[in-house]
């Protein structure tokens, strides 16, 4: 299938169709000395856009700490990887699909499954585990039922074909996700460190090699309005030919998994000097990117691209964002090979790129060029320096604005609340099961899952196809808390740190890294801006305290509709190691005659003894305001360390008297209580509570454990200086909280199970 | 009067179609030659209680549109079949 | 039985856990290609879990025609034991070799849970080290495993004494809440639940070992069902 | 001569239909009344490069029954639409 010719030169409203500011037009003409050609315009305008250089946010992102010796690769590729021991490597990376996911919403999560496991395969990584935290407005809109319904089916339909199990993720509802859904996935994968890869074209003569889908017309985002300027004229943005709408991306689970096979195996066989995988911004981003890492020039030859289209133009060609595509660079002699091994799996490689020398400037410095050629040896359509497209869009720092009305929010604090209304409700209210999403995914593909969805963290043992032996185990949590973040970005994203890493204490893990997803409102607004910059500095602040680097995310920006910003909503997920996984952790699974015991810090730290301020019983009646705890790293990091220690020494099958362990999280104590109760169907009287604060108040460092020896767990935390007090004993049918709370756990257990699956059906 | 109405939903022009080409590339081994451009789609048959075969295509289209097709990557395509007593 | 070809088509999934099963239970697996035309010198075949070409078109639609096939017909019809585990389930259906078909659960939802299963007939090569009645917790994890088949295959599935396991309580629509069916030789078995899944108390079940040990003719004590002496070829 | 073909795959009768009966529950809710005998199935859409249209007919019939449904539960009925120049 042929290619046409470069367009003339811009109409000087084109820029801005694509949307290009002038100054950056400006400085497009000043990377090139001259005006660019339409192609070229196309080119910056994707890989300048927000999605792809993060220019409103690069800035701040800075402030994060990335770096530690565990690190084998930070923020920048792929995905990040730590060096996990006994030789193995854990990727991990986490990405939104937000905006398809609204219009499209099965395909649209599908294809947010898909990218991700390419980040983390084009690391050498066999992907091993997805998550999927999700943020809807409320049940009662049909419309929220079917993206709820859309999205847990594409999350499903893709993941469980592709053979990645799913193993947890978050569940969301609030109305400031109505029209804007938020479609967050994150990935794990694990590999032999000998078959680390990185993004990186190297090697003057090698070849770039498209592995996988073909190229269509898919996904094509405001550059489309370029087609119908290339045919329409004067103005670019006027007409736009509804054939070159931009296209919802189908899913191919099928071809992804060939395109994992394929990969690994090449890799295995150490064919590939680099590799990439191709997503936004398609071909010009992998052809840039990997050029501009390794300094070298690279040619494309646009009519070698294989097509699902008629008549596609070079810069549909250069950006689209077809599926299940990867860029491999590879020496001539190991062509053979490689097609060798494309072959048995069925996927289709094609040479579409050469690298070439950086190209001689007239100042004498060497600059390595990206050109779009028609044919190796014809017509040089474009031709731009890789490194400008790459690493040097423009960066921002846009204006920030601490919320004018903040003051009055956080002094309209509920915690002063009188406790009306019947706390059975309260409880009741807050009680979902979420396995009617997670019994749709397959959880335990590769016989790793040890603890799956539905608990804290999930643990899973580190092997897989290819992986030396070992008896390690891996845990990952995804958290967030826009509630908490509405009121106090700052705090709230370092709790939210703290949340996730009690989590992975929960089943053992010592937590090693971080990565982020920060989902935010527009950049524009200066609140916007401030919220965002005040939640990395939390983070910073967090990651600093418990010493964890973050080793990659992904902002996603413009989340709003009607001109109303979402809360600020930073996804956490957190990676932890388990040094010896032969015996399950403790979980939920408390026994008659347990002694309940809460370590930690009964009160928060701060203000409050105990803050309801963003709490989720706050929320559910309707109270938005409010202040929250404290992070305090000290009492966090002993409290954490404490209780990794108990639980890794249960999961090495040390003789333990610990039966129960579950962090109190959202929703409280009373929430934590009532969740281990449902989970055995065994009741827990405790008696001394500090009223309904006690009950329903959130801030993360404390655990309920239970123990068939409450004097030797108690003497263990004393020793290790963490605060501890026996609530109760395990037995009978009930549910009692202090005078306040006093259910049946069957029933309390019923409701809680169909609780999701009765808001969805309406009945 | 009852109208027996099928809905015809095919993925739009230029929309990726996965399942069409897997099947596609399966024939060759199967032995069928000179078979191209499969594309998959969906087939609804129901029955609508209508005066004429007008209002029970109106309705047919609604549905099609509202229910059994999401119009961002679907086209559909509404066929009033036969009319029966109710 | 200790050679087993494990059958790969491109979209199977669940090869590595059978062969880490299989391992596990001292016998040596190999995996086999889809474009095999000989499963080499084995005692019994085991399709895996997955979705074999993506499940496009129907689950087993496409992977039926696959050139191993032929070869894992011969052996069947030769009295081989044949195992097809969830999608391997659905291509034995699919090609011919196991009766019936498998639709769409009821809930249209995937579903993976644990679930309880009954062992109805021990005349299988799947259930021959295992006691009628005896109950074990299998997972499922499946979208299209509600076994589907007409009054008269019923029929003839009852008198056969075909019906391999059901679950104690149905979740997704199966016919007579069937897991597993047989042929009426008992040398070829279907079941969409994953014994391979349920191999370790650290994973929640060791309940699958009973039945991959019967189908390696583990466990089996003389004159039991058909006997370990299955092997063809 | 390409000849346009298409394959319309249904349930056999008597087969339970879940998909149908869901999406029939789901009606009322949606203001939808008077519909009903809601029966799902797929379609299939392709060129057969054939000498005429008996000869597109029987390769499209000989893949509908052999590939495209499953006879234990399903019926398939093709129709050949067009004509056009391969
Ligand atoms: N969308 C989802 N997909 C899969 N699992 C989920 C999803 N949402 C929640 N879960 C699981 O439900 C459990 C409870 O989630 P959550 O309340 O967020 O936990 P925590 O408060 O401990 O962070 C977790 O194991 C989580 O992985
Ligand atoms: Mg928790």
């Amino acid at each position: 299938m042929g290619v046409s010719n470069p367009a003339p030169p811009s109409p000087t409203s084109l820029h801005r169709a694509l949307g290009l500011s002038d100054d950056e037009l400006d400085d497009i003409r000043k990377v090139l000395s001259r005006e660019p050609n339409h192609l070229e315009l196309a080119l910056y305008a994707v890989m300048w856009s927000e999605h792809c250089s993060y220019k409103s946010s690069r800035l701040h992102l800075r402030r994060l700490p990335s770096k530690a010796a565990h690190v084998l690769v930070g923020p920048g590729e792929g995905a990040g990887v730590i060096d996990a021991g006994d030789g193995i490597g854990v990727a991990i990376r986490i990405e939104s699909h937000n905006h398809p996911s609204a219009i499209e919403p099965y395909q649209g999560a599908a294809t947010g499954v898909g990218g991700i496991l390419r980040d983390v395969f084009s690391m050498g990584a066999r992907p091993l585990a997805v998550m999927d935290p999700l943020f809807f407005g409320e049940l009662d809109d049909a419309r929220n039922r079917w993206l709820v319904e859309g999205v847990v089916s594409g999350i499903s339909g893709y993941g469980n074909s592709v053979g990645v199990p799913t193993i947890g993720g978050e569940l969301t509802f609030d109305q400031c996700y109505g029209a804007n859904p938020l479609v967050n996935v994150l990935a794990v994968g694990a590999l032999p460190t000998s078959r680390l890869a990185l993004g990186v074209a190297s090697g003057i003569g090698n070849y770039a090699v498209l592995l996988g889908s073909l190229t269509g017309r898919d996904g094509i985002g405001g550059v489309s309005v370029l087609a119908s300027a290339g045919f329409s004229g004067e103005d670019g943005a006027a007409s736009i030919d509804e054939a070159k709408r931009p296209s919802v991306q189908v899913g191919d689970p099928y071809e992804e998994k060939r395109l994992i096979e394929a990969c690994l195996e090449l890799l295995d066989h150490g064919y590939v000097v680099g590799i990439q995988d191709l997503g936004g911004a398609g071909l010009i981003c992998a052809t840039s990117e990997t050029a501009a890492k390794g300094g070298v020039g690279m040619d494309v030859d646009v009519t070698a691209v294989p097509l699902r289209e008629l008549g596609m133009q070079p810069f549909e060609v250069m950006t689209s964002e077809s599926q299940e595509r990867m860029l491999a660079i590879i020496t001539p002699e190991n062509l053979a090979a490689v097609n060798a091994v494309c072959d048995k799996w069925e996927v289709r490689a094609t040479v579409v790129g050469h690298v070439v020398e950086p190209a001689l400037m007239p100042d004498g410095s060497r600059v390595g060029l990206l050109r779009v050629r028609e044919g190796f040896d014809g017509q040089v359509l474009g031709e731009v320096p890789a490194s400008s497209l790459a690493d040097e869009a423009p960066l921002y720092d846009r204006p920030r604005r601490r919320p004018r009305d903040l003051d009055a929010i956080l002094a309209d604090d509920p915690s002063d609340d009188e406790p009306v209304g019947d706390p059975h409700d309260d409880l009741a209210g807050l009680l979902v099961d979420t396995a009617w999403v997670s019994r749709q995914y397959d959880s335990q593909l590769f016989l790793n899952t040890v603890v799956g969805p539905g608990r804290d963290a999930a643990l899973l043992r580190l092997a897989g196809p290819g992986l030396p032996p070992s008896r390690r185990g891996f845990a990952v949590s995804t958290d967030s808390n826009p509630r908490w973040c509405a009121l106090d970005p700052r705090n709230a994203t370092a709790l939210t740190v703290a949340e996730g890493v009690a989590n992975l204490a929960c089943v053992g893990a010592s937590a090693q890294a971080i990565v982020n997803c920060l989902n935010f409102g527009n950049p524009e607004h200066p609140e916007v801006m401030w919220q965002l910059s005040e939640s990395i500095d939390g983070m910073a602040m967090a990651c600093d305290a418990l010493s964890l680097p973050v080793i990659g995310g992904n902002v996603s920006l413009y989340n709003e509709s009607g001109g109303r910003d979402i809360d600020p909503t930073p996804v956490v997920g957190s990676l932890g190691v388990v040094a010896s996984l032969v015996a399950p952790p403790p979980g939920w699974n408390w026994r008659a005659g347990d002694a309940v015991v809460l370590v930690g810090h009964r009160e928060a730290a701060g203000g409050r003894a105990f803050p309801l301020g963003g709490s989720r019983w706050a929320t559910r009646r309707g109270r938005r305001g409010g202040r929250l705890a404290e992070f305090d790293a000290s009492r966090l990091r002993a409290t954490f360390d404490f209780v990794t220690g108990e639980v890794a020494a249960v999961c090495a099958g040390e003789p333990s008297d610990l039966t129960a362990v579950h962090d109190v999280s959202g929703g409280g104590l009373a929430v934590a209580l009532a969740e281990m109760a449902a989970a055995t169907t065994l009741g827990v009287s405790v008696d001394e509570l500090e009223g309904h604060g006690e009950l329903f108040a959130e801030f993360p460092g404390r655990f309920v454990m239970a123990t068939s020896d409450a004097g030797a767990l108690v003497a263990r935390a004393q020793a290790a200086g963490v605060p501890v007090s026996v609530l109760g004993v395990v037995g009978g049918t009930r549910l009692r909280l202090g005078t306040l709370v006093d259910l049946d756990v069957r029933e309390m257990a019923d409701q809680r199970a169909s609780a999701l699956e009765r808001a969805l059906r309406r009945d | 009067m009852n109208h027996s109405v099928i809905v015809e939903v095919t993925l739009r022009r230029g929309i990726a179609d996965p399942q069409g080409a897997t099947i596609e590339r399966a024939l060759p081994a199967l032995g069928f030659t000179g078979v191209h451009s499969m594309r998959a789609g969906k087939l609804f048959r129901f029955d609508v209680e209508a005066a004429d075969a007008e209002e029970a295509r109106a309705t047919a289209q609604s549905l099609a549109q509202r229910l059994l097709s999401n119009p961002v990557i679907e086209d559909a395509h509404v066929r009033v079949e036969e009319v029966r007593p109710a | 039985m200790t050679r087993v070809a494990v059958v790969v088509f491109p979209g199977s999934n669940c090869e590595y856990d059978v062969m880490s099963a299989m391992a596990q239970l001292g016998a040596s697996a190999e995996l086999v290609f889809h474009s095999a035309t000989t499963l080499g010198d084995v005692d019994g075949v085991i399709l895996p879990g997955g979705f074999a070409h993506g499940d496009y078109l129907r689950p087993g639609a496409i992977a039926r025609f696959s050139p191993v096939m032929t070869a894992v017909s011969d052996f069947a019809a030769a009295g081989g034991a044949v195992l097809g585990v969830c999608n391997g389930f659905q291509v034995l259906t699919e090609a011919g070799l196991l009766p019936g078909a498998l639709q769409k659960n009821r809930g249209l939802t995937f579903l993976c849970q644990p679930t309880t299963l009954v062992v109805s007939s021990t005349r299988s090569v799947l259930t021959r080290a295992a006691t009628p009645g005896q109950e074990l917790v299998i997972p499922i994890n499946h979208f299209s495993g509600a076994y589907t088949c007409d009054d008269e295959t019923y029929a003839s599935l009852v008198r056969h004494d075909q019906i391999v396991l059901r679950y104690r309580d149905n979740p997704n629509g199966s016919r007579d809440d069937i897991a597993a069916v047989s042929n009426e030789a008992g040398n070829v078995v279907g079941l969409m639940p994953h014994p391979e899944r349920a191999m370790s108390t650290l994973l929640g079940s060791a309940d699958g070992r009973v039945l991959l040990e019967g189908f390696l003719g583990l466990g089996v004590g003389a004159g039991a069902g058909r006997g370990g002496g299955v092997g063809a070829q």
